[in-house]
């Protein structure tokens, strides 16, 4: 009875999450843009989760590992030729160095609470700063890919394909946020991020798991920004190494529910089609009307719902449990 | 007040276009993008290029709509890129695959058309960039402005003028602000100005986000420079004015662009003081100015104002214009509303001197496109700022005011 | 390199760094009482800086007069906000109050581009455009009364904080909070009536130094990482820590920007505190 | 109770397992220990004991490696592990409870124990020792609760569990009962006792008397940061330097 009902409640979520994400393979064109775009937030999402929500330690500086991913990838494409899907294992595996050098950095000794964030807020602007002044990355201009047409280069005549890789990566990063989860891995770092003394108390390597966790999402969010310089065919600081976008991954995640598996996948699924939606309706009316209404739809869920909308959800629903206990215990 | 009539009004329109665009259009019809900022950093400019797309776009239609296409009337699809390349890319796609739109008025900034281009270099639609100063690589993209490369050159091109009007430059220092813009305009600038035997001190990079220039015209003046080229945006360029004139730093030649030396709202922001101190003797690069002898800048200063009389006709207004006037005439020339064909009409686009259809100052002679999607026949003007007013001193052919030169009688 | 242009540069950066230090100890306060770590502090600022734009845009009230009002406007601002929104959201621990300010930035941000649009903005003031020149010093008068004004007020909160009941009650709470309640301080009372006062000053702030600025909506952020990394170099709830910490940003600031070009300028404050943060992580003057 | 004090008496006879030598902690001018020293034999079940402020915790975290120590050794199973991280000490089997409670609110009865027997086990052995503990500590019924909603009582079972479950040769206790009520005190001693059969031995800090004089075969006092006396539980009650210190505070002996 227990074994099934675990069972069910695993795979539900993966059933509708496959649904909503597959839908826009049956529809326009227009539609795969957006659902592209949702996927890699979803994708991200996922990625900062693991250090920033099933860690708990508030990492701004994901922007350096988006960069990592998409500069790498990039300028191996240009210079050597090396395709993409070769050029995106190294610039994961750079941001994973990187990231585990900042956990290393912030964390050998206990510093007080969120000096994490303030450490990876200076190297993410140190970082945007540097990267807008290098000539060789482009500087502030960017690079643009040259367009090779071939798909073993990482480019694609159609935007479906596009969507199905970043699919597929999304369903890979799910499938190991949801394994790290529940795995020691995963419940370490949830021990760590719950109480971090307790942790030590019960044999935890701190430090090892923090790096560990960092190294898992710089490189899971290098893959991210490898897609999205491929997608978009050009890399530019802004949108690649600038804090905006690691600001926007954060709200995300915490409104789905940050710590959660399910949460990351639900905070962009919902509000990037709503944000797009938003600014096609209302964007083109008065400036900044949009994200006014979308900040303040944020700071309400944040508000009324902390643990996020996955948070919320599970609490209706055991009141709910609760309420037909009542009921059932009554009928008795 | 005011402020709220206008939301609640907008939202109304917002709600009738809304309405209106599941309306079926007519055949003949044309589907036109426009991808401007409507909001982030470019909104106010976006919103004022808007305005002026949409006046021209008015009148044609008002007029009988596109001739050669039985009448048609062009239909605006106005997209937000939010000042942002990523959004610029993905309002990109969507006008092409999901709007059909037949050409693109846009985007707006050089890293919005680098996202933009491998866009429409796949879906086969034609834009073009405003204010962008890339060279376009692909044949889908087209430019009204001058590029960043023309600007640095027109930078020592205007030092030539200077020195051949009795200004003594042996040395100049650059200050530039430290972005895609800002970096090839202060390379090729130094380049050039090297080439013509004047000594480059220095090029010193600001961070367009900076709170103050003292540190940096301070560090201008310990190189005591014969001339100054500052490289700068609207805010910075108002801090740098401010810094001057608090320095009491106003003695070497200062050349300067664009917005930051040639906005048409930079007297009002520095005051009269700062700006009678500081701007009167500078040399503001721009890419437009109200003076221009152009009949169809008169033409569009005119009704700009008449559609539009609370509003500050600027030069982001007279791109707009611009840019909507090619491709009416794009369209004409084409006479269907192929996207291939109307961007293959617009990069075919000739114009002798003085064609109607011409209102930016940055295009005084006969204009056509080049090969590479730049507009042939640009120059860069030169202004200097008069009690508030702005007038053209470089090049000659165009100028409506004689230079005042530091040091030269 | 001139000794002048030096000095020069080392009195511009002192100036700019006294106003950082008083953004970064209203900062200071709003962290110390409730653990909030502000994302949008620098973005109540520039409502505060919008808010002296429309005053003199409507009444044509002088921003240093329209100073009170906005202390006092903002500290009620400030105050109902915690009560409303921030208290509730802390109760659920300090990330989802760090996360909700992170929410905030985009309210303000786009609520500025909507009312007041995206151009830059200044606002006169009595004092625009005047210089106090010592040879050979020129300091512009809007710049020297706000950094003059900034020691001023922080002098006044560390008396208020040291000297009174008030101050007393928030440095109990600061230290130890459950320790606090037990002594029967009204602690939420307390720390709303702080926040308003941290908030209040961020309007007072805003109005005295609107002069030396131009105004876009999205400049708050880049106050709010100048608060922060002043706030950290200084030793958390260290007031003395913080003037130092200003004067140290400001002048390092203005004097890489003289000496190497204005994006090692820009870089120097974060490299200080990356530094700071990994050799001194309790700050110059905190306490552990 | 007598039962448990027989059976004790024989326990104190193994080797030394943990010896603690001239231990002192300072934090700036004041000295919170000031060279103790202490031996706890393998299966003994040792009170410490003294007044509010007396160093008990201090002490405590000095051993368990989460306070620094100004001087002095300790050992533990012959091993030195001053100087050597909490979470390698525990490795090393020799674990601790926390005085203030210390769980982790979001993890499940389940996922708590599991996680703490991870330390020596695959996550499949922790899987089934999560659930042999659980009964042990009698939170069988409560395993897939979140902590956050656990009684105190049952928080209190947990922080043992959650000892216990790193299969530790020694835990420290740091006054577990606090705030229980007499009954539910009565069932996390009986919890303890049953352990030391299984071979646990303990240190105990407990300021509930009555508590510590049926569990502990051996009593230290503690008192301003100082060893006062160490010796079975009769015979330290009756110290008229144990009653000095204690009468500080208006402690009553029971």
């Amino acid at each position: 009875m227990r074994e099934t009902r675990l069972r069910s409640s695993a795979v539900l979520p993966w059933i509708a999450f496959l649904a909503v994400a597959l839908a826009p393979l049956m529809m326009s064109s227009g539609w795969t843009n957006m659902a592209i775009l949702t996927l890699l937030f979803v994708h991200l999402c996922i990625a900062w989760n693991l250090v920033g929500g099933i860690a708990g330690q508030f990492c701004i500086g994901h922007s350096l590992f988006l960069a990592a991913g998409a500069y790498t990838s990039t300028l191996l494409s240009i210079h050597l030729g090396i395709s993409p899907w070769i050029g995106m294992f190294a610039g994961a595996a750079l941001a994973a160095v990187i990231g585990v050098f900042i956990a290393w950095l912030s964390f050998r000794y206990e510093l007080p609470p969120l000096s994490f964030a303030l450490v990876t807020i200076a190297l993410a602007m140190l970082g945007f700063l540097a990267i807008s002044s290098i000539d060789f990355l482009g500087a502030s201009r960017g690079l643009t890919l040259p367009v090779r047409g071939t798909p073993a280069m990482y480019q694609f005549r159609s935007d479906t394909t596009y969507y199905v890789v970043i699919l597929i990566q999304v369903i890979i990063a799910l499938a190991l946020s949801m394994w790290l989860y529940h795995t020691k891995i995963g419940l370490y770092l949830r021990a760590v991020r719950d109480n971090e003394r307790a942790a030590h108390a019960i044999g935890v390597p701190v430090l090892k798991y923090k790096m560990l966790a960092m190294a898992i999402s710089a490189a899971l969010t290098a893959f991210g920004g490898t897609f999205y310089a491929q997608y978009l065919q050009y890399v530019e600081p802004h949108t690649f190494a600038g804090i905006n976008i690691v600001i926007q991954i954060i709200l995300l995640t915490v409104v789905g529910g940050s710590g959660t598996v399910w949460g990351p996948v639900v905070g962009p699924l919902l509000l990037v089609p709503a944000g797009e939606w938003l600014r096609h309706s209302l964007g083109g009316s008065l400036p900044g009307v949009h994200l006014l209404i979308f900040g303040v739809l944020l700071v309400v869920v944040i508000r009324f719902a902390p643990d996020g909308l996955i948070g919320a959800f599970g609490r209706a629903r055991q009141a709910w449990r609760f309420r037909r206990g009542v009921a059932e215990a009554a009928t008795q | 007040m005011s402020r709220l009539s206008r939301l609640a009004a907008v939202g109304a329109l917002a709600l009738v276009t809304g309405v209106m665009s599941v309306a079926p259009s007519f055949a003949k019809d044309i589907k036109i993008g426009v991808l401007m900022p409507r909001t982030g950093r470019y909104a106010e400019t976006g919103l004022s290029v808007v305005r002026g797309i949409e006046m021209v776009v008015k009148n044609t239609n008002d007029a009988g709509g596109i001739k050669s296409l039985g009448g048609g009337k062009i239909n605006l699809v106005i997209a937000d890129n939010g000042s942002d390349p990523t959004k610029t890319s993905l309002e990109a796609r969507r006008l092409m695959s999901e709007e059909k739109v037949s050409f693109i008025l846009g985007p707006y900034s050089t890293p919005e058309a680098q996202a933009f281009m491998p866009v429409a270099d796949r879906y086969q639609v034609g834009g073009v960039g405003l204010q962008t100063t890339l060279i376009p690589t692909t044949p889908y993209f087209s430019t009204i402005s001058i590029s960043a490369e023309g600007f640095g050159k027109a930078y020592a091109d205007a030092v030539k003028w200077l020195i051949s009007k009795g200004a003594k430059i042996n040395t100049v220092a650059i200050t530039y602000a430290n972005n895609d813009y800002g970096q090839v305009v202060s390379k090729t600038a130094a380049a050039a100005l090297a080439a013509q035997g004047i000594k480059v001190l220095e090029s010193i990079p600001v961070e367009p986000s900076v709170k103050d220039m003292t540190p940096i015209v301070l560090r201008v003046k310990s190189l005591a420079p014969d001339a100054v080229i500052s490289v700068v945006y609207f805010q910075d360029g108002v801090l740098l004015h401010k810094a001057r004139f608090n320095l009491g730093y106003t003695s070497p030649i200062w050349l300067g662009g664009s917005a930051g030396f040639s906005d048409d709202k930079l007297w009002g922001t520095l005051g009269k003081e700062v700006a009678e101190k500081t701007l009167t003797s500078s040399f503001g690069l721009a890419f437009y100015s109200a003076d221009g002898k152009l009949p169809g800048l008169k033409d569009a200063l005119q009704k700009g104002s008449a559609a539009y009389p609370d509003k500050v006709i600027d030069q982001s207004f007279m791109f707009g214009v611009q840019a909507a006037r090619f491709l009416v005439q794009a369209l004409e020339n084409a006479g269907t509303d192929d996207p291939v064909k109307v961007n293959a009409a617009f990069r075919g686009l000739k114009f002798k001197a003085g064609d109607p259809a011409i209102v930016l100052p940055i295009i005084p002679g006969d204009v056509h496109y080049a090969e590479d999607g730049t507009l042939a026949g640009t120059s860069a003007i030169f202004v200097q700022w008069k009690d508030g007013v702005k007038h053209t001193v470089y090049p000659e052919a165009v100028a409506s005011a004689k230079p005042i030169i530091e040091g030269v009688k | 390199m001139s000794g002048e242009v030096l000095l020069q540069a080392t009195v511009q950066g002192l100036q700019m760094g006294a106003i950082y230090a008083l953004i970064a100890l209203s900062m200071t306060l709003i962290f110390s009482v409730g653990g909030l770590l502000n994302f949008a502090h620098g973005d109540f600022m520039a409502l505060a800086m919008y808010g002296a734009l429309a005053l003199y845009q409507s009444f044509s009230l002088d921003a240093y007069a329209a100073a009170p009002l906005l202390f006092f406007g903002f500290f009620l601002l400030g105050f109902l906000m915690f009560r409303r929104l921030v208290q509730p959201v802390l109760a659920a621990g300090v990330l989802a109050g760090a996360q909700l300010t992170l929410g905030l930035v985009f309210v303000q941000e786009n609520f500025l581009l909507m009312v007041f649009g995206g151009d830059y903005l200044s606002v006169p003031t009595v004092l625009s455009n005047k210089n106090l020149v010592v040879p050979p010093l020129i300091m512009p008068w809007p710049l020297l009364v706000g950094s003059l004004l900034a020691v001023v007020l922080a002098a006044i909160l560390y008396v208020v904080l040291m000297r009174t009941d008030f101050g007393r009650q928030v440095r109990a709470i600061t230290q130890n909070s459950d320790a606090a309640a037990l002594m029967g301080i009204r602690i939420d009372r307390i720390q709303a009536i702080a926040f308003g006062i941290g908030i209040g000053l961020l309007g007072l702030t805003g109005a005295i130094i609107v002069a030396q600025f131009t105004l876009t909506p999205a400049m708050g952020l880049d106050f709010t990482l100048i608060a922060l990394i002043v706030m950290v170099i200084g030793g958390l709830g260290s007031f003395a820590g913080s003037m130092i910490a200003g004067a140290i940003i400001g002048v390092s600031e203005s004097l890489g920007s003289l000496l190497y070009g204005g994006t090692v300028g820009a870089m120097i404050p974060y490299a200080i505190l990356v530094l700071v943060l990994l050799f001194r992580p309790h700050g110059l003057m905190g306490e552990h | 109770m007598s039962e448990s004090n027989a059976s004790s008496s024989e326990a104190g006879d193994g080797e030394i397992l943990l010896s603690a030598v001239d231990i002192s902690v300072q934090f700036g001018g004041l000295k919170a220990v000031d060279h103790v020293s202490l031996d706890v034999r393998r299966g003994e079940i040792v009170g410490l004991i003294g007044p509010n402020g007396a160093g008990k915790t201090t002490f405590f975290q000095a051993i368990s490696g989460f306070v620094r120590r100004t001087s002095g050794e300790v050992r533990f199973r012959g091993e030195r592990i001053d100087g050597v991280a909490p979470e390698e000490i525990c490795r090393r089997g020799l674990t601790r409870t926390f005085q203030i409670m210390e769980v982790f609110p979001s993890l499940t009865v389940r996922e708590t124990l599991t996680a703490a027997a991870l330390v020596r086990l695959s996550m499949a052995e922790a899987r089934k020792v999560a659930i042999s503990i659980a009964e042990l500590v009698r939170l069988d019924g409560k395993l897939d609760l979140t902590c956050r909603h656990l009684t105190l009582p049952d928080q209190k079972a947990l922080e043992i569990g959650k000892a216990m479950a790193t299969q530790p040769q020694m835990i420290l206790l740091d006054e577990v009962m606090a705030g229980l009520r007499p009954a539910e005190t009565q069932d996390v001693v009986r919890m303890i006792q049953n352990l030391r059969d299984r071979g646990v031995t303990f240190l105990v800090v407990e300021h509930n008397m009555d508590v510590i004089m049926s569990l502990s075969d051996r009593i230290v006092v503690m008192g301003t940061g100082r060893k006062i006396i160490e010796g079975a539980p009769e015979d330290v009650v009756r110290d008229p330097k144990v009653i000095e210190i204690y009468l500080g505070e208006e402690f009553e002996l029971a």
